[in-house]
């Protein structure tokens, strides 16, 4: 039981993954948990999604690979991670101890490297969930970015959806015109929940240098600052699409996760929250479990969704 | 590692933007090692947002048991800035202690050879604790502090009162030899007999000569290094430094398999 | 001369439009400059961009209309304004008395409307330029908005161009999925210059009524946090227009007035700010100044895209 | 309207969640009437960004000569929690004053009727000050102060100091009749002769109640409006309200062309 004193009924299922809270760790921001587990009892979360996985090792990016913005941080930090075999061999193991679902984060750039990332994952018994993050450019198509093309998107998704039994997770891309359409092609392909959102894009400029802060020109945009951006993709998706939807952005108060569900979120992500306040997933899971308490709701499912609009 | 929030005890200003704040936190204390830093917060907004890595500068103690830590900072820009205007009884964050600490020579080897600090402005910092758990080990231990300028001379008076020698450089002769601590070290070095153990911790291209001369005599040599960081525990991969594995490089973090890294293995030489 | 010691050399060229300084006050964020010059010297300023302007005079949205957020604001005024032809009798007088730039922002919800304003602004004298506010639904083409669609954009553009020999900007929005295309559209179509951007969609709930904030749900953010959302944009459209361009979004520091001109912007415009800052603009125009002078930058036009990317 | 950067010259904590904060500043405090209001930073970074309205609620003179402003702020969200935590000395930017005051009878009609203040929790910051000026002017004043219960209750010592009749109205009957204030109102209006002139700030169906009295008993009545701000100057249009034209409705600016109203003209009736 998530409520320290057992009274609030925080279980949320995000289709078939039943998690004990709606309270996930963001992928990229936690690695595969070992040294949050140093900090945080990761018995006491919903679940992980861990650091995105390629099919060979990623060294990633040169530094300098992040910079602070003002209510947020801009990263590139290059999808460095150890590969998925080294993952379900070096560090699958130390998750499988813990009571929460791990999600793994899959890219590629190329649908075959999804693919083969995706069938690793299938085979991988501690693995609950998969999630495609389909903010890489695809190097087949021009370097076009899966996540800003409806085809494309499909396309990885039916791919990866043949690849793997397990509940498949579309993680969305935030700079496009129209994420409902995104979201649409990701479903009918076969997704069984949208995460909404990635990072996104920014830059920032040492004046002095006159050059980019960050070796790679621009990277991604996270923190508080992207709170309304997401809460409104994710209110856009929901208009569109009726899969089990993942907020996430920004998250590092209550009223944060409460908006996400209110919107139509079933769970939400915590990403940067974890840098400036490495037990903060932990502490919303109370904060959560209190509040549902002191509003005497029996059970938080009822929040999901609940947003009215238009007249009183 | 410890997550705590402290309310600051006293901050007390020096020369040249640097201050120093204390904490009292018996977990940190007591589990902090030379080289070891943590993340503390710059205020409670979200701007700035993330933690500031920060050297333990020295142990607090009481009746020999360590029940706080100190922090020397420089303001350098927001956060720092922030921080500086903090009065006692502010709270702050603070993680630690962590990455990896200085590799202290084993006890034995200790008489053999001098172990030389070179550090340049507010590199200084974590050197005080290492010189002092040196010295208590019984090592002859020898200090090389440069600076612009005499006001940016740091931890004199540490190493004055661990009866540390120490050799002064400062950019523009302000104080003790005119020019780059590489210099004094340099002079040292040709003196000395033996191959020293150094550690530095400064400037970049300082820490790149230093580690010319440790190549050139043939020294062994630790460096302390700082990289942007979004977590200070590993998980953010934000602070890695390429690292020669003999066949090959990786990135290593900084802020878990450093900030102390074997100079020999950063490509530099 | 901008500068209070008159040493430093502020003035810019946007296209024809000689500003003293590259300073300008944003659409929608100081009115018709009637209550700004209360409390800041308009002449010392480059220009202002006055309220979006449309045919008919406008009461815009039912409130509640803004909504703070961390680092910034939600707005879903709705363009409520006089109408061109109030505007052009009744604040235009006022603004010619002083010595700075009077840009027209200018919408409709059909290319006609925009086509009228036009007309109208191009036969005031007082009006200097005309930026083409393009985040508006087009109500003729189901209601999709001018700005997220190259053809409208090129559409409106190519009209507005028509109806007026004024220099005419056009302001984009950034809620597409490649801005660039949406610059070349305007480019094509005859703008003499882009700004960028427009404000980004975002949202916000109140939890305990399980309501949105705003009225319209969704509104407009500006502020701080869009600062390197802007200037990536920015940067995005430098890399494919050759037109002047104007940078938008999150200025409130000197810092950032300089990472937009590295980038390649010709001037700023300053909007939020004005609110919780309300003589910001002035402060930078002597920031500005003073920096120019102890950098020894003989004029502010050398820092104009003087970004350097690649290796060292 | 002066935008001046502001010490805070002392903080002074009152019960139920409310404190007032003293500022210095002749410029501001002489062009003040009852009503103004000013805009004022909660803290110096970007969260929270915008600067929050508050009214005038007390001039400080000093021989006469008015030297400085209060205000009356209860503790609500997140920037109000931030000044309460504020200490003498800490900045802050305040523009003002800021709106359209109250509208004072003309001198010579001052005696005819009396002046009733009805107000509710902090919604009295601004009635003290027209107290004042009201009874200076020798006009009959007579307040009605309502809170939730009794260390809700604001402004009573202002109007025992000023000799102004109070009748108070608590939720919970803490203190006072027990219900809301305009049960205590609606009293007096039924006792007194005459058309009192009526002037309200609280929560809006509180200011409503009274609109409604007021229309029955053919009472001229200003309200003082609150609505989220974004300038206070009239620049941004968030702090519409629609007002009656006869003909037509618009929404008109609650910081430029109020924050006092003719109640008459909001729709209410
Ligand atoms: C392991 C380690 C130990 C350190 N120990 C000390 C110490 O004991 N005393 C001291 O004064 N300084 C120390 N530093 C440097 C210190 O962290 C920076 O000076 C500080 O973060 C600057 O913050 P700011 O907000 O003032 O500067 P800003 O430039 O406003 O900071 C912007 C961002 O860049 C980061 N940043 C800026 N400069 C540095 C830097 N040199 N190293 C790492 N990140 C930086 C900040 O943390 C922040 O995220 C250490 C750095 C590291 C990595
Ligand atoms: C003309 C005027 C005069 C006022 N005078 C006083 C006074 O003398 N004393 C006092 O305690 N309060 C007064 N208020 C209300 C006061 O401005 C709000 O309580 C305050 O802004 C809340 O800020 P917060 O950060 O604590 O709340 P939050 O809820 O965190 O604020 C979020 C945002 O909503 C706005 N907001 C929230 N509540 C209100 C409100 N009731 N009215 C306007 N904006 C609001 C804030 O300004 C901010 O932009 C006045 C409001 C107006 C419009
Ligand atoms: C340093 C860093 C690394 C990230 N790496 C990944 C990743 O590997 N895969 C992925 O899908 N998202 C990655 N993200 C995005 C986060 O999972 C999350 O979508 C984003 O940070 C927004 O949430 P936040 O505001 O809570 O941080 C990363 C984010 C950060 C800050
Ligand atoms: C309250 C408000 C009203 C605005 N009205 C307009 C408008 O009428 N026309 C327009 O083109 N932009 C309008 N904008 C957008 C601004 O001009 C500017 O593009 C945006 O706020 C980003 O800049 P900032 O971060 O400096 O505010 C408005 C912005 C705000 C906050
Ligand atoms: S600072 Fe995050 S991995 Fe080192
Ligand atoms: S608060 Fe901006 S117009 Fe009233």
């Amino acid at each position: 039981m998530s409520d320290p004193e057992g009274r609030a009924d925080l279980a949320v299922k995000v289709g078939d993954v039943e998690l004990s809270n709606p309270m996930l760790l963001a992928s990229g921001t936690v690695g595969y948990g070992e040294e949050m587990a140093e900090l945080i009892d990761l018995n006491r979360l919903g679940g992980i999604v861990v650091k995105g996985l390629s099919l060979e090792p990623e060294r990633g990016n040169e530094p300098q690979r992040i910079v602070e913005v003002s209510g947020g941080m801009l990263n590139s930090i290059g999808l460095q991670n150890v590969g998925a075999d080294a993952f379900v061999q070096d560090k699958l193991p130390f998750l499988e101890q813990f009571d929460l679902k791990v999600i793994a984060n899959v890219w590629g750039r190329t649908v075959e490297e999804y693919v083969g990332v995706a069938r690793r994952m299938d085979a991988a018994d501690g693995v609950h969930a998969l999630e495609l993050n389909v903010s890489c450019p695809n190097i087949k198509e021009g370097g076009i970015s899966f996540g800003t093309d409806p085809v494309q998107i499909h396309a990885v998704t039916a791919a990866a959806r043949a690849a793997t039994e397990k509940p498949l997770w579309v993680k969305l891309a935030p700079g496009v015109t129209d994420i409902g359409v995104m979201a649409r092609a990701a479903e009918e392909a076969g997704a069984d929940a949208l995460s909404v959102a990635n990072t996104i894009r920014g830059m920032a400029v040492d004046v002095g240098r006159r050059r980019p802060l960050l070796a790679t020109i621009y990277g991604g945009l996270s923190g508080p600052v992207m709170f309304p951006i997401a809460l409104y993709l994710l209110y856009e998706v929901s208009l569109v699409s009726s899969l089990p939807l993942i907020g996430i952005g920004g998250v590092s108060e209550l009223d944060h996760v409460l908006q996400y569900l209110t919107v139509g979120a079933t769970a939400v992500q915590i990403g940067t929250a974890n840098f400036y306040d490495p037990t903060a997933s932990q502490r919303l899971v109370d904060e959560l479990a209190r509040w549902c308490c002191d509003e005497e709701i029996p059970t938080v499912r009822e929040v999901i969704g609940s947003l009215q609009v238009g007249e009183l | 590692m410890f997550e705590r929030r402290l309310a600051l005890e006293s901050i007390h200003t020096l020369s040249g933007r640097c201050f120093v704040l204390r904490y009292r936190c018996p977990d940190i204390a007591a589990a902090s090692l030379p080289g070891h830093f943590v993340m503390i917060s710059a205020g409670d907004a979200i701007d700035p947002l993330l933690r500031r890595p920060m050297a333990i500068y020295r142990i607090v103690r009481e009746a020999g048991a360590a029940v706080g830590f100190t922090l020397l900072v420089e303001r350098t820009g927001r956060g720092t800035t922030l921080m500086a205007r903090a009065r006692a009884g502010d709270m702050a964050d603070v993680l630690g202690p962590l990455g990896r600490p200085f590799r202290l020579p084993a006890t034995d080897v200790l008489d053999d050879e001098e172990d030389l600090l070179v550090m340049g402005g507010v590199g200084a910092a974590p050197f005080p604790l290492l010189a002092e758990v040196l010295v208590g080990r019984g090592a002859r231990v020898r200090a090389f502090v440069g600076g612009r300028s005499r006001e940016d001379l740091r931890c004199l008076d540490d190493f004055a009162q661990l009866d540390v020698p120490v050799h002064v450089a400062t950019d523009d002769g302000s104080a003790g030899h005119c020019g780059f601590v590489t210099g004094a070290l340099e002079a040292h070095l040709q003196r000395a007999a033996g191959r020293p153990r150094i550690y530095s911790c400064g400037p970049t291209p300082m820490m790149r000569a230093v580690d010319e001369l440790a190549a050139r005599h043939g020294c062994d040599h630790q460096v302390s290094l700082e990289a942007p960081m979004g977590c200070g525990i590993g998980v953010c991969l934000s602070c890695v430094v390429p690292v020669d594995r003999g066949d090959a490089w990786i990135y290593q973090r900084i802020c878990r398999e450093g900030p102390v890294f074997d100079a020999a293995t950063l490509g530099w030489r």
